[in-house]
């Protein structure tokens, strides 16, 4: 193992990292608008990818028509969510939704077990040609073009919270509750339109995991949802950018301990250094500055 | 508890009633098969299930099997979903033990298996012992050598080592061009690590393979870059993946993308199966895996029209499934099982001796062999994926 | 009858990984830790049974302290942070000590097979009730004693003045503080306490399933052990036995006879409960008429 | 009894207290007011340390507590209540003034299991006299969260009384109070003078300040205006520009 290799799996890593934090900033926006946490939400998110599939396989719609249907599977199904996971559970019990949303997480994992059998689906790559070559490094095309959708879905959702009503609807909630609703602002309605907005996002994360791993397995959804917890905590909670570092990082750093060490002893440091990190910066990267009392 | 118990109850009559086997003349004999139905090996638990129906099914309508009294028995067969857990694996065999069945076929996941040999009793009629006394005859978990943890555990799987010893041997003699070996292991589950560690790993030298090593990831890792630069760098005459279907097909699609290519690929035995080609049917083009079963004879052919017809494929899984309730079939007659309420231990004990006595054992595609560790030799051959299908490469059986 | 025995037994070390969460979630904090703490109860346990030769009950309290021992360490760098981040950081801890198991090897040679501990592979034959001839009834009265005993301990903690201030802690840490709580002392207690019953529970695992491998000890069951006192609701130990028998005895055996449909209801029946009782099985009102039933007057109103 | 030397605290760049010095005699009701913003609520939490200082020293008793940990404060003698009142609304009227038993009074009364693990006998008496005393016994095995507003004040000095405090730190004691509480509020910190306590007292009522306490110190922008007897303070022309928004 030599530089060259090591630069290399860092560039893997970074590469592959987009879609991780396509799936923290899920996680954070739902915290940010609810302080709650959709454990369901990677789960979702594939679930959506899933039901993409149905138009090519069963409907004969061609290949590309599976993302389109992914997301909007996805925010239906965060809608969904947003029903029976917070809709009619009170505000202050907290660990009453942290439990419902896990139960949605073993549900939503389970109908997909039953419609495939738990079976792996092929999902088609965004783009299918040689890899592009930088020198002595190699870049995988296909998750280039990932990672730029990626970026794509993260400025449209950011033009979204900070350039129209909706979104001002969403950050007054978010910071004042009780004043957005005296303003006139259905709390009901805000809260679930965060879902779909989520879940639409969960969508094109959920398409690309898909479309970069190349095929979609229940087995995904525990790691993205733990790999999306850490990158929503490493990130600070709530914060859009800092899950999008996060993501990159927790991407890179996974495939340099893995290039260093091995994949066995792998996580054992990206957990040791998520728990350090945790313990020495517990706002997370980009903490919002804490006010006076 | 007490409800828990009447609803069971109230179910196993309901599913008694249903299958309409227990007619006046005749005795039902209870088998019990137990394997996942959740979670991603859903499909194994589908398949047994079905090869276990469909047998029954067949030995049924061709006059049941013939009891110790002469009454005749017809086969009654029930599936338990334990989700691959060694919790429920034990608790549904507890279960079962506890009714009336005479044996249990399962488990589909070795972490089930193992823990669970573990429950019954070591030696058998051994007394200060006080493990679960109950048949258990595998026909998925395929990890080596669990049954001679228990007296009591029987197999019907196939043997890796004599598998890829005899695969190795053909490849060699068929490609003499074929120098060196590496291998892509999936580290954090038991079967796939011993079927490298202990069997391939083993195998390729005896040849004159000359191993160069292998590269490693996890069950459920999605990024395999830098392994195929590893396999890449070895540059390997053949590659061995010692993985099951998800992440044998991530690799694959990461070996095109890389524009890797070996001569030759190797799969695991349980890769044999659909999940590989539904996941990554045009990757997986040639790769080679040896396997105990392929609708290759007549009876297989026949058999595998009748798992369909219970919504269910025959592989070398399920196909172990279907002639494992065959030789019980054999059993009981042989050791007149009685299969009344008031036998039921007698009977299992009677299994267990009938079945700890076999030295051979018809199966689809024709005899095995059984070991004095409860493990079957079973015959085998090799296929390869060809335009999407599996399709039989070589057949030692025929050849 | 067996199988109740078996059930029972299940059920019992459910109800200790519940009981050492709910301790933790007294104090308000929501740990992923408790899987961790539960493989170290086994691991260690089954290590003194079979490699040590030792009787179980010592190994057990070994186990038990052992995995109290390394939750207090835990407790320290993880006070630092509070709610999801400590979801998170605790789960990072859980984590890193199943892998730690996934890269243990530990083998010693007794007879002519070796045995312990050998990283992936898990640790087989841990069959020290079998061994002593201890019949099913035996296992589970040994399981249920070790129960009573544990949620009797923590039935009185909690009508002590320490139980109050776990809950005093759980509540509001600042005015905790001013009332003259030392906060580090107390967590790190509740975690030290929480570890050590999770240890128990591992011990009495490891000997039921006979052999434990890393994947037993993931996040699933990290979850589980956090879902029971939410479940069940945090008024008393009874609703986290509840909750446990609610999931093991019903959702996941009594529920078995639907077959397929099972798993699919699994989850929508906890989305459920959730919906119904969001403050758990046994909340304020329940606990109420439970103590009216026992003839006691009602203490909280 | 408490003596404040050089206090200054910075959060960011904002200097919310910024060089503060004052002393409290014993026996005295000491009155800290000021404007909003001026830094009251913030030296509070110095004196009581939710927060540590930038600089200076706190001295009580002569021992400099500005490093010591939160909870060790109160079993030095240092209790206080909360503006927005902060009691364990889950738990018990009882229960809340149980926990604050860890004074070292009640340390030399009975040995730490008794205190931690004991059960409720042993505290019966001591709290039935300060629920006697803030006429609150009725309610004893209601939830704290259930009280009314008023009850709630009362139960928290309570419990801040329960610590038997050597200085008293009432932040805000009157806020959302109506006239007739007030009168009683008036009445109880006049009978816990009498009774030997120490009160630093942070209030904007003006009224009750001006009638209750011996001295009083006034802040603006973090900085002391002015200190004295409520006679000398309402004199001084600083204290009413600072309230009056009038530059001098």
């Amino acid at each position: 193992m030599g530089f060259v290799d090591y630069v290399q799996a860092i560039i893997d890593g970074l590469l592959f990292g987009t879609t991780y934090s396509l799936i923290g900033i899920g996680f954070t926006l739902v915290f940010g608008v609810m302080h709650k946490i959709n454990m369901s939400y990677a789960a979702a998110s594939l679930a959506g990818a899933y039901c993409g599939l149905i138009g090519p396989q069963m409907l004969g719609l061609p290949p590309w028509s599976v993302f389109p249907l992914s997301i909007v599977a996805a925010g239906v199904i965060g809608y969904v969510i947003y029903l029976t996971c917070f809709r009619f559970i009170p505000l202050a019990s907290p660990l009453a939704t942290l439990m419902s949303t896990v139960g949605m997480l073993l549900l939503v994992d389970e109908i997909v077990v039953h419609a495939t059998a738990g079976m792996p689906q092929n999902y088609p790559a965004i783009y299918d040609g040689d890899p592009i070559e930088l020198g002595p490094f190699i870049l995988r095309a296909d998750l280039v073009g990932v990672f730029l959708i990626c970026v794509v879905a993260m400025a449209v959702l950011l033009a979204l919270l900070y350039r129209t009503r909706l979104g001002m609807a969403t950050r007054a909630v978010a910071q004042q509750p009780v004043a957005a609703q005296l303003c006139g602002m259905r709390l009901q309605a805000v809260n679930g339109l965060t879902f779909v907005v989520a879940g639409l996002l969960g969508g094109v994360a959920g398409a690309m995991i898909g479309a970069s791993v190349g095929m979609l397995s229940p087995l995904i959804a525990g790691t993205i949802t733990v790999k999306g917890l850490i990158v929503t905590v490493i990130g600070g909670l709530g914060s859009i950018p800092g899950a999008i570092v996060a993501g990159l990082l927790v991407g890179a750093a996974e495939n340099l301990f893995q290039a260093v060490r091995n994949v066995t002893e792998r996580d054992i440091y990206v957990m040791l250094l998520l728990f350090a990190f945790l313990v020495l910066r517990p706002g997370g990267l980009f903490a919002a500055a804490r006010g006076r009392d | 508890m007490r409800r828990t118990g009447l609803l069971l109850s109230s179910a196993l009559v309901a599913v008694i009633g249903l299958c309409g086997t227990a007619a006046a003349q005749e005795r039902a004999v209870i088998i019990k098969g137990f394997g996942a139905k959740s979670g991603v090996v859903r499909s194994f638990g589908i398949n047994s299930e079905a090869a276990m129906r469909a047998a029954a099914d067949a030995i049924n309508s061709q006059g049941g099997v013939k009891l110790g009294d002469g009454t005749i028995g017809k086969i009654d067969v029930e599936f338990l979903d334990d989700r691959c857990t060694a919790e429920e694996g034990i608790s549904v065999v507890r279960r079962i033990a506890a009714g009336p069945a005479l044996v249990a076929i399962g488990p589909g996941c070795s972490n089930v298996a193992e823990p669970l040999f573990g429950v019954l009793q070591r030696k058998a009629g051994d007394a200060s012992d006080s493990g679960l006394q109950f048949p258990i005859f595998t026909d998925v978990a395929i990890k080596g050598g669990l049954a001679k943890i228990s007296e009591w555990a029987f197999r019907n799987v196939p043997s890796e080592i004599d598998m890829y010893n005899a695969l190795f041997t053909w490849l060699k003699t068929k490609n003499p061009e074929l120098k060196t070996i590496f291998a892509g292991v999936e580290e954090n589950f038991a079967h796939s690590r011993a079927s490298w560690y202990a069997v391939m790993k083993e195998a390729a030298p005896k040849v004159g393979l000359e191993v160069k090593g292998e590269a490693k990831w996890l069950l459920e890792d999605t990024n395999f870059a830098q392994q195929v630069r590893e396999i890449k760098a070895a540059s390997p005459d053949i590659l061995a993946i010692a993985a099951h279907p998800f992440t044998t097909c991530g690799v694959l699609k990461e070996m095109r993308r890389q524009g890797v290519k070996v001569k030759l690929l190797v799969g695991l035995t349980s890769s044999s199966s659909m999940e590989t080609l539904q996941g990554c049917a045009r990757e997986a083009e040639g790769i080679v895996i040896p396997t105990s079963f392929a609708p290759v004879t007549k009876e297989a052919e026949a058999a595998a029209a009748q798992a369909a017809k219970f919504n269910g494929s025959l592989d070398l899984h399920s196909a172990a499934a279907y002639e494992n309730i065959f030789i019980l079939k054999k059993v009981i007659e042989e050791q007149g099982v009685l299969a009344k309420p008031d036998t039921v231990q007698a009977d299992r004990e009677k299994i267990r001796k009938g079945l700890a006595a076999l030295k051979e054992t018809d199966g689809l595609l024709g005899k095995s062999k059984r070991t004095e560790d409860r493990e079957a030799v079973k015959p085998y051959m090799y296929v390869h994926a060809k335009d999407g299908k599996w399709a039989v490469l070589f057949n030692p059986l025929t050849n | 009858m067996d199988f109740y025995y078996s059930l029972a037994q299940i059920i019992g070390f459910h109800a200790l990984l519940g009981l050492s969460a709910y301790v933790v979630l007294l104090t308000g904090q929501v740990s992923l830790a408790q899987a961790g703490f539960f493989a170290i109860g086994a691991y260690v346990a089954a290590m003194f049974t079979v490699l040590a030769g030792w009787h179980l009950v010592p190994a057990m309290l070994a186990a038990g302290l052992a995995a109290a021992a390394m939750a207090c360490i835990v407790g320290f760098p993880a006070l630092r942070v509070r709610g999801l981040m400590l979801v998170i950081a605790t789960l990072a801890f859980g984590e890193a000590v199943r892998l730690f198991f996934f890269n243990f090897d530990y083998q010693v040679a007794k007879g002519e097979v070796k045995v312990g501990p050998l990283g992936g592979e898990g640790f087989r034959q841990i069959r020290w009730f079998p061994e002593h001839g201890w019949t099913g009834l035996d296992v589970m009265l040994f399981v249920w004693t070790v129960v009573a005993l544990v949620a009797g301990a923590l039935w009185w903690l909690d009508r002590s003045r320490f139980g109050a201030v776990l809950r005093a802690v759980g509540e509001d840490e600042l005015a905790a503080q001013s009332v003259g709580l030392n906060l580090t002392a107390v967590k790190v207690t509740a975690m030290t306490i929480g570890g050590f019953i999770a240890g128990l529970g591992g011990a009495i695992y490891a000997h039921y399933t006979t052999h434990i491998e890393h994947s037993n000890f993931g996040v699933l069951l990290a979850t589980f052990a956090i879902a029971y006192p939410i479940l069940g609701g945090l008024r008393n130990v009874l609703g986290t036995i509840v909750a446990v028998i609610f999931v093991q005895g019903f959702l996941v055996e009594g529920l078995r006879f639907l077959g397929d449909w099972r798993n699919l209801l699994f989850g929508a029946l906890i989305v459920l409960a959730m919906n119904l009782r969001p403050n758990g099985l046994i909340d304020a009102a329940t606990a109420r008429r439970l103590a009216r039933l026992f003839g006691r007057e009602a203490r909280r109103a | 009894m408490l003596e404040v030397r050089g206090l200054v605290k910075h959060f960011g760049g904002v200097r919310a207290v910024d060089g503060i010095d004052f002393a409290i005699r014993p026996g005295e009701v000491f009155g800290l007011i000021g404007p909003n913003g001026s830094g009251k609520s913030t030296t509070v939490n110095l004196v009581c340390g939710l927060y540590a200082p930038t600089q200076g020293q706190i001295l009580f008793q002569g021992q400099d507590i500005a490093r010591v940990a939160t909870h060790k404060r109160l079993s030095l003698g240092l209790a206080r209540t909360f503006q927005n009142i902060r009691l364990f609304t889950n738990l018990t009227v009882w229960e809340n003034l149980w926990m604050a038993e860890n004074a070292p009074a009640h340390r030399a009364e009975a040995g730490f299991l008794k205190r931690w693990v004991g059960g409720r006998g042993n505290a019966r008496e001591r709290i039935s006299q300060a629920l006697e005393f803030s006429g609150l016994a009725h309610r004893a095995d209601d939830l704290a969260g259930s009280l009314a507003f008023g009850e709630q004040r009362r139960l928290e000095l309570a419990r801040a009384l329960a610590a038997r405090p050597r200085l008293l730190l009432l932040d805000e004691p009157a806020a959302g109070m109506n006239a007739e509480e007030i009168a009683q509020l008036d009445e109880r910190i006049r009978m816990l003078q009498q009774q030997g306590y120490t009160i630093l007292l942070i209030e904007h009522h003006m009224e009750l300040v001006m009638a209750v306490t011996d001295r009083i110190c006034v802040l603006n922008f973090g900085r002391k205006i002015a200190e004295g007897t409520p006679a000398q303070v309402q004199a001084d022309p600083a204290v009413r520009d600072a309230y009056l928004g009038t530059g001098a």
